[in-house]
């Protein structure tokens, strides 16, 4: 029964992106009633097909996450219109709407460059900043947050108030302090947003250690002769890592939106290179006559946002030792 | 416990000095020059000498840091470079007021909105309802601050028609579920309840109506002060949207704290206990189990606040609202104004950390678990 | 052709000044200078006017609902004719209560005219402070004296001029407006190296200053100047009571104690202007209240009260939420938004608003006139329209544009043609050129758009821009510098200050010549502009242009404008030269 | 009682090879308070003995198995092992004698580095000094040793396995070192009864065939009974009694042992369970009592035991006492 709202509700979201052209609000409330239909139908389906606990939503997630990831990593193969050369959209017509049947499935933005190819491109800036970011800030916060962590003492105290300190700047306004100072591009914002999140590793990393230099392995690894660097590396490390990526998830989620946020500020990656931010920033002059230029981009980023934190939480729950021991 | 609060204000030090440190030599690594940019093309070598002078920048890093930060512990920020005639306590004392109310309004509203939401979910745990706050409160904390904004703008100024009836529905939902559950109570409950829940129910159709029919007009852009002669009315809604703005991924974390605090906290033993002692749910919830959840609220709400602070600089770049963040990014890093991008970072950074420690102590104060510990 | 955007002001006011002279007002008994509206009225007659293409489209224009649902309306003829109010000035006394928000584009620097700039920067609260000595009329292009009684040319080149002074105004602490003082306050621009305000830069054209009696200046200058009295319609024109300053009125222009404080709020016998400042808070308010002893009084509106919203978008959302009653707008997409609105407005066409400046210094790849006429080729202002200004801007293919006062059919077009343009930088690609330019533009909206259409449109025909976004504190610093070799910056070249903007960036003696472009045939075209009278100005402004487009100087692409837009309730602004708003005349019904 | 004292040092003995005296350790706490742990005990090891170090939890016996180690250093006193002093030793020669001793703790999965294999959790040792040798052989070989086949156990990691298994691989990666003594801090206390005997066989097996010296700390009196050869009781931070296990078993001469003893579950139902009890709540090591440690919970407390503290001194052949009042 519940499953015949999957077919339904693909068909209200065709009517709403294909037949319905105005009002825009109209539009969208027709499409969001679609796809939650389809969502009770996937997730009816999918319950009686594979198991009753199934969870629909981690699995749409994930699978959008994949598919993010896929179209990012292949944008280059795609058949996809114009999306980062305005000089070969001279003769195209600019702000185009949505249609689904056009060679600009998802519209055009002032430049008249394909949005959906925006979108494709602006994930591969999106996912290669937050990547990187992520890593940096897990190497240098993870090693400074196990260090600080397994030494103790004067050295944790430094660090504590380093990690105070960094944590004291509202997070987008020392982002926008580091991003000025240099010549905005995927490496130094991608260096400002690992700056950003070090002391938020440092500090679980610390934690961790905590945690793990308690147990006697550590004590065993002294009583064998290791070195501290030795202990670290291979007795903390190994243990800590894992909890630390838990976070991971969450937190490409929330430099995504820091990434965005700077670009929508204008002190980001600049157009015509398309990333979500900037692409949002480009169409709220005209919210107004043509809000698609936003809420698509919008659209798409929230989309992957939520489904970050989605599965996020889950491999937190699953990683994260004092999470799942509570 | 005064012991442990000045410990904590020792500690406060060396962070507030690194945050200075930091603020200006930051600022200093921003490319282009300030004198130039406070003469424009005109200028002559002459000028360009003088004006460098006068700002300081010819003498070292260190005295120039210990320069500013001196004169900033007094209370003096320096002055605007594009905008002379302006120092930079000034413009910041004109802006924070603008800040703070856009904060603690959005505060407000997250509470007053997930207060109830979160009640209701850990009352019914697990039924659809909770479901379905669980699902609001996942899809609000992941919407971006600069996305909700936009969107909160377009429905409210540029197609009203969309809230005004949605506001229409949710009123006239919520007056319905009252009618029901009087409906439900008319067999086994004393017959003032039901009553109640009437007249409730009616209350909400008229307010709902009342606003329906008189829904206000919000600007896009732009901001009357709440001390402006407009008056408090235009004040609030020139901040509404933008205090709607920041309060929506608020409404998700206080919501979801809530959610889960109460739903520990009736399941505890005194709880049950009063729940053997025949006590209505009603007062239940908000005799027994709301009280121990409030302080983590507190600490949440103060915690957020800081974040409100340092975050309304997407937010008041969407409305145009001349708040701090605004300044900071407008005045500031835009036009390379770098005296008030130190200015404002370090007024804003100084409050995060107070509000912090203050949180940290009200917290102490308040519980008295960690008191004893 | 289209109707110039002066008419079609003109048609959207003619009903409303009507309206207002229902209300009370008086055009008939109107002072002798025309006002806003009485420009609006005399132009009523003009049959043009109702058969507008434009303005029909244009729903609101017709049927301004303001307008109909105004009981008033059927009587309006009757009421224009009707002399309510035989007095010299649309009030007996000041109005208790009366009160103009005003919505300025940035911030006063400083109640000084030396350190002011037009109405970008405080012109038109300092001149409400000091008064001016002429005004210019845009619409008719005339200088016409306020202040001052006459200014006559005593020879036929205009390099001898006499100023005489109204009799019987005195400053309120009874310090008489004299010629001596008119002298002592043109000497403060030069006590400082640099000129920063463009009317004063007027002033190097006087050689010598002459105080025939109390009342009486003669000027000498070293250049003929046609329109000499426009340098007094301006800051120039706002004389200072310098004893209230005392020994620091040289000292203006750098900082002190006592002059910060003048800056601030100057004390109210600092002027003879019909306001003195009442409350002045930088960047949040600032308030004027009537002087009751005004020369030219009574004033009608007790307070003026000037706020700044940053942004045109969001000074036009607070005028339309009722938070203002003038708002000052400087936006394309903004002004051409009050428009469609059916808003009341003036607006100051500037020609060359929107333009890119070539380099033309030796060793830039754009000194090669054949590059710079492959740019002009190629740059559409279509395509920057539709993409940076949403089709709001007054595109143009010449410097003097259609809307320009100065607009005349010897105007000449620069042509567009790809396809020669791309032949053209194949050729100097074959000279060695590496097909990569240096681009500097402003970071602020629509600035990055339009950056990304004109980095299209080159890179359509082979050139690659290396551009760099940035402040446009350091966009004027680059410009200053010379290190670009294109870069975006308009001359924006009002009625009043054509002759002297295209001097200051054409001229080859010219300090502030940002493109290093020198040209013997400019130089004697802008010599001549000098020596023209407004009236007599179109044929030379025309060849100016041909010029440009000769040299391939620069290429414009649009025509920008600024100036106010006002509710119904208010009447009787004054527009003057740079974009100024004069208020001895305002009225306002709330 | 808990006193001080060496009377029951055996310096004449010449194969004495670990010598521990006047041992303090002392902790700071956050509120800059001292806690006492070990307050100046001394015993000693010959060599292929087993010393068992008993008492209640807190007492500091597990603190001074650590403080052998050197980890954390001691307060005061002085370690000697092998003839070299452990206290005064830094960095790399504390390191290279510290693999000489080695330690076999509580709880066997925690002392197990959960995301490393078995076979290099055992090779540890070799990879940190470089051994010489086939590495893969000696693992292998010990592994043998303690019960575990190589083959099977190499390539699995330690959550795969019991407890018992757990214990069996930190003893052979502490044999890998080819240590002389073991400190054994409470081996079997988190095991089944079942596989604490497992555990007490392999270790005696293992001290017998590589010729170890063991430090066997418990809190059960019955488990130290079967492997030791010398019992020392402790007492918040003191020693109380030093003697052999049988002497100890027959004839406790310090109350708190005749506590100690009285409280170990006996099989045989009709003796019932002695009225005798430790009362009242181990004192703060922050504030210990004067004089004697003890004297808070002993029934033969006199005025004398607050204000004396009781020497160690022989009151039996072999048997030490530190009280004013023995039984």
């Amino acid at each position: 029964m519940a499953a015949l709202l999957l077919p339904l509700g693909a068909v209200v979201l065709w009517i709403a992106l294909g037949a319905i052209t105005d009002p825009t609000a109209l539009r969208l409330a027709v499409a969001v009633v679609g796809l939650v239909a389809m969502y009770f139908g996937i997730d009816a389906i999918a319950k009686r097909l594979v198991s009753p606990t199934f969870e629909t939503d981690f699995w749409l997630s994930a699978g959008w996450l994949v598919l993010v990831v896929l179209l990012a990593v292949f944008a280059d193969l795609l058949p996809l219109a114009e999306a980062r050369d305005p000089s070969l959209t001279l003769t195209q017509p600019s702000r185009e709407r949505p249609d689904l049947f056009s060679s600009h499935p998802l519209g055009t933005d002032s430049q008249a460059l394909d949005i959906l190819g925006g979108v494709i491109y602006g994930a591969r800036v999106s996912l290669q900043v937050s990547l990187i970011a992520v890593t940096v800030g897990t190497v240098i916060g993870g090693l400074i947050g196990v260090t600080s962590g397994y030494f103790r003492g004067k050295l944790d105290g430094g660090v504590g108030i380093l990690t105070d300190t960094l944590l004291a700047f509202p997070p987008l306004i020392f982002l926008l302090a580091v991003v000025t100072a240099f010549e905005p591009g995927v490496i130094t914002i991608s260096l400002a947003l690992a700056l950003l999140g070090i002391p938020t590793y440092t500090r679980l990393a610390r934690a961790n250690t905590l945690a793990f230099a308690q147990r006697e392995f550590v004590l065993a690894a002294r009583a064998l002769g290791a070195k501290p660097g030795r202990i670290i590396l291979r007795e903390l490390v190994p243990n800590v890592v894992r909890p630390l990526l838990s976070y991971s998830f969450i937190i490409v989620a929330v430099l995504i939106v820091a990434e965005a946020s700077l670009s929508f500020l204008g002190v980001g990656i600049q157009r015509p290179t398309p990333t979500w931010g900037n692409m949002i920033a480009a169409g709220q002059g005209q919210l107004e006559t043509t809000p698609h230029v936003v809420f698509v981009p919008g659209a798409v980023m929230f989309i992957t946002v939520f489904c970050l934190n989605r599965v996020g939480d889950k491999a937190r729950a699953a990683w994260d030792p004092k999470q799942s021991a509570l | 416990m005064a012991r442990m609060i000045g410990l904590r204000l020792l500690k406060l030090v060396p962070v507030l000095f690194l945050v200075s440190l930091a603020t200006f030599f930051i600022v200093d690594l921003v490319p282009g020059d300030p004198a130039r940019a406070a003469l424009g093309p005109d200028a002559t070598e002459a000028q360009y000498e003088a004006v460098r002078q006068e700002l300081g920048l010819d003498a070292s890093l260190v005295e120039r840091y210990v320069d500013w930060i001196g004169s900033a512990l007094t209370g003096d920020l320096g002055n605007s470079l594009i905008k002379p005639g302006f120092t930079v306590t000034e413009l910041i004392s004109l802006a924070l007021p603008i800040t703070l109310q856009l904060a603690i309004m959005g505060m407000l509203i997250a509470l007053f909105v997930s207060l109830p939401l979160a009640i209701v979910a850990a009352y019914r745990e697990g039924t659809a309802v909770d479901r379905f706050t669980n699902g609001l409160t996942a899809a609000f904390i992941s919407i971006p601050g600069f996305l909700a904004g936009l969107l909160l703008a377009y429905l409210f100024v540029f197609q009203p028609e969309v809230p005004r009836y949605a506001w229409l529905a949710l009123g006239l939902a919520v007056a319905c579920g009252m009618f029901l559950t009087a409906a439900r109570r008319v067999g086994d409950d004393l017959g003032r309840n039901v009553a109640l829940w009437i007249l409730a129910g009616l209350v909400a159709i008229g307010v709902t109506l009342l606003v329906f029919a008189n829904f206000p007009s919000f600007p896009r852009t732009g901001f009357v002060r709440l001390t402006s002669e407009r008056g408090v009315l235009d004040n609030l809604r020139s901040a509404f949207l933008p205090a709607l703005t920041i309060s929506i991924s608020q409404i998700a974390v206080f919501t979801r704290l809530l959610r889960s605090d109460l739903i520990a906290t009736l399941q505890e033993d005194f709880i049950l206990s009063a729940k053997a002692k025949g006590m209505t749910p009603r007062h239940i919830l908000w005799r027994e189990a709301l009280r121990p959840s409030s302080f983590s609220l507190i600490t949440l709400a103060g915690v957020s606040f800081g974040n409100a602070i340092g975050g309304t600089v997407i937010v008041e770049s969407i409305f145009g609202i001349q708040g701090v963040g605004r300044l900071i990014v407008n005045d500031g890093v835009i036009p390379g104004d770098y005296p008030i991008v130190q200015g404002g970072v370090l007024v804003i950074a100084v409050f995060y950390v107070v509000v912090n420690l203050l949180v940290d102590v009200s917290y102490v104060y308040l519980d008295p678990r960690i008191r004893r510990g | 052709m289209r109707l110039s955007r002066g008419n079609r002001v003109v048609a959207l006011l003619a009903a409303t000044s009507l309206v207002l002279a229902a209300c009370g007002g008086d055009d008939d008994t109107a002072t002798e200078e025309p006002t806003v509206d009485d420009t609006v009225a005399d132009d009523t007659d003009d049959p043009d006017d109702t058969d507008d293409p434009d303005d029909t489209d244009d729903p609101d224009d017709t049927d301004d609902p303001d307008d109909t649902d105004d009981p008033d309306d059927t009587d309006e003829p009757d009421d224009t004719d009707d002399p309510v109010d035989p007095v010299d000035a649309p009030c007996d006394a000041t109005i208790p209560g009366s009160q103009i928000d005003y919505g300025i584009f940035a911030p006063n620097a400083a109640f000084d005219p030396v350190g002011s700039s037009g109405a970008l920067v405080g012109g038109t609260e300092i001149a409400a402070v000091y008064d001016v000595l002429f005004i210019f009329d845009p619409t008719t292009l005339e200088v016409r004296p306020h202040l001052a009684e006459s200014l006559t040319a005593d020879n036929d080149d205009f390099t001898v001029w006499t100023m005489t002074l109204r009799e019987g105004i005195t400053y309120s602490d009874g310090t008489p407006l004299t010629a001596q003082l008119v002298a002592d306050n043109n000497e403060r621009y030069f006590a400082d190296e640099g000129v920063r305000n463009t009317s004063g830069g007027f002033l190097q054209y006087i050689e010598e200053t002459e105080i025939v009696d109390d009342l009486t200046l003669r000027f000498t200058l070293n250049t003929p100047l046609a329109e000499f009295g426009l340098v007094f319609a301006d800051e120039p024109g706002m004389v200072v009571n310098l004893d209230v300053i005392g020994d620091d009125a040289n000292e203006l222009k750098t900082a002190g104690p006592d002059v910060d404080a003048f800056r601030v709020q100057p004390p109210d016998a600092a002027g003879v202007g019909p306001y003195v400042v009442e409350r002045n808070v930088p960047g949040e308010e600032t308030i004027l209240r009537a002087r009751d002893d005004y020369w030219g009084g009574p004033v009608c509106v007790e307070t003026i009260r000037f706020t700044w919203i940053p942004g045109s978008a969001g000074t036009y959302d607070a005028f339309r939420s009722g938070e203002l009653d003038v708002a000052f707008l400087r936006d394309p997409v903004v002004n051409q938004q009050a428009i469609d609105d059916g808003v009341q407005h003036f607006y100051f066409p500037q020609d060359g608003g929107a333009m890119i400046n070539f380099n033309h210094r030796e060793g830039r790849a754009t000194a090669d006139p054949r590059l710079r006429e492959a740019i002009m080729l190629a740059l559409d202002p279509e395509i920057i329209n539709d993409r940076a200004y949403q089709g709001a801007l007054n595109t143009t293919l010449s410097y003097i544009g259609p809307d320009s006062p100065y607009y005349s059919d010897a105007v000449e077009e620069r042509t567009l043609d790809t396809e020669r343009a791309a032949a053209l930088v194949e050729e100097v690609k074959a000279d060695g050129w590496d097909g990569t330019l240096n681009f500097v533009a402003g970071n602020a909206p629509p600035g990055p758009d339009s950056a990304i259409a004109i980095e299209a449109m080159l890179g359509a025909v082979g050139i690659e821009l290396d551009t760099e976004l940035m402040a446009t504190g350091d966009s004027i610093a680059r410009l200053g510098t010379g290190d670009f070799d294109i870069i975006t910056n308009g001359w924006n070249s009002g009625p009043g200050t054509m002759v002297l903007s295209l001097i200051r960036n054409l001229s080859s003696t010219s300090p502030t010549n940002r493109m290093g472009y020198a040209s013997d045939a400019m130089d004697a075209l802008l010599d001549d502009a000098l020596a023209t009278p407004f009236a007599d100005l179109a044929p030379v402004l025309a060849a100016i242009n041909n010029q440009i487009n000769e040299e391939f100087v620069s290429p414009p692409f649009g025509s920008t404008s600024e100036g106010v837009v006002w509710t119904d309730d208010v009447s009787g602004l004054v527009p003057t030269v740079s974009t100024i708003f004069l208020f001895h005349d305002a009225v306002v019904t709330n | 009682m808990a006193g001080t004292g060496a009377a029951h040092l055996r310096d004449d003995a010449d194969d004495v090879v670990l010598r521990v005296e006047d041992l303090v350790v002392e902790f700071r706490t956050r509120g800059n308070q001292t806690v006492k742990a070990v307050s100046g005990i001394s015993f000693d090891a010959r060599a292929g003995e087993t010393i068992g170090l008993v008492g209640e939890s807190g007492c500091g016996k597990s603190t001074t198995g650590r403080a052998i180690m050197q980890l954390p250093h001691p307060t005061s006193g002085s370690i000697r092992f092998e003839g070299a002093e452990l206290t005064g030793l830094e960095g790399e020669d504390l390191r290279r004698l510290r693999t000489r001793l080695q330690m076999i703790f509580q709880d066997p999965i925690s002392s197990l580095n959960p995301r490393r294999k078995v076979r290099d959790i055992v090779a540890e040792g070799l990879d940190i000094w470089r051994s010489p040798g086939d590495k893969q052989q000696t693992v292998d070989a010990v592994l043998e040793n303690v019960g575990l086949d190589p083959q099977m156990v190499g390539g699995r990691r330690p959550h795969e396995f019991s407890g018992g298994q757990c214990q069996r691989i930190c003893v052979a990666r502490a044999l890998v070192m080819d240590p002389s003594i073991i400190i054994c801090d409470e081996p079997v206390s988190a095991l089944d009864v079942s596989v604490q005997a497992q555990i007490l066989n392999l270790l005696k097996s293992m001290k017998a065939r590589y010729g170890l010296t063991l430090i066997f700390i418990a809190h059960d009196l019955a488990v130290v009974k079967n492997v030791s050869d010398r019992v020392v009781v402790m007492y918040l931070g003191k020693i109380c009694e030093v003697a052999t296990p049988d002497q100890l078993f027959a004839r406790p001469r310090h109350p708190y042992t005749d506590l100690l003893l009285a409280s170990i579950p006996v099989p045989d139902p009709r003796r019932g369970r002695s009225e005798r009890q430790i009362v009242g709540e181990l004192p703060s090591p922050i504030d210990p009592p004067s004089g004697c440690r003890f004297r808070t919970r002993c029934p033969r407390a006199q005025p004398i035991c607050a204000t004396d503290e009781p020497e160690i001194r022989p009151i039996d052949d072999d048997h030490y006492v530190a009280c004013h009042f023995p039984t």
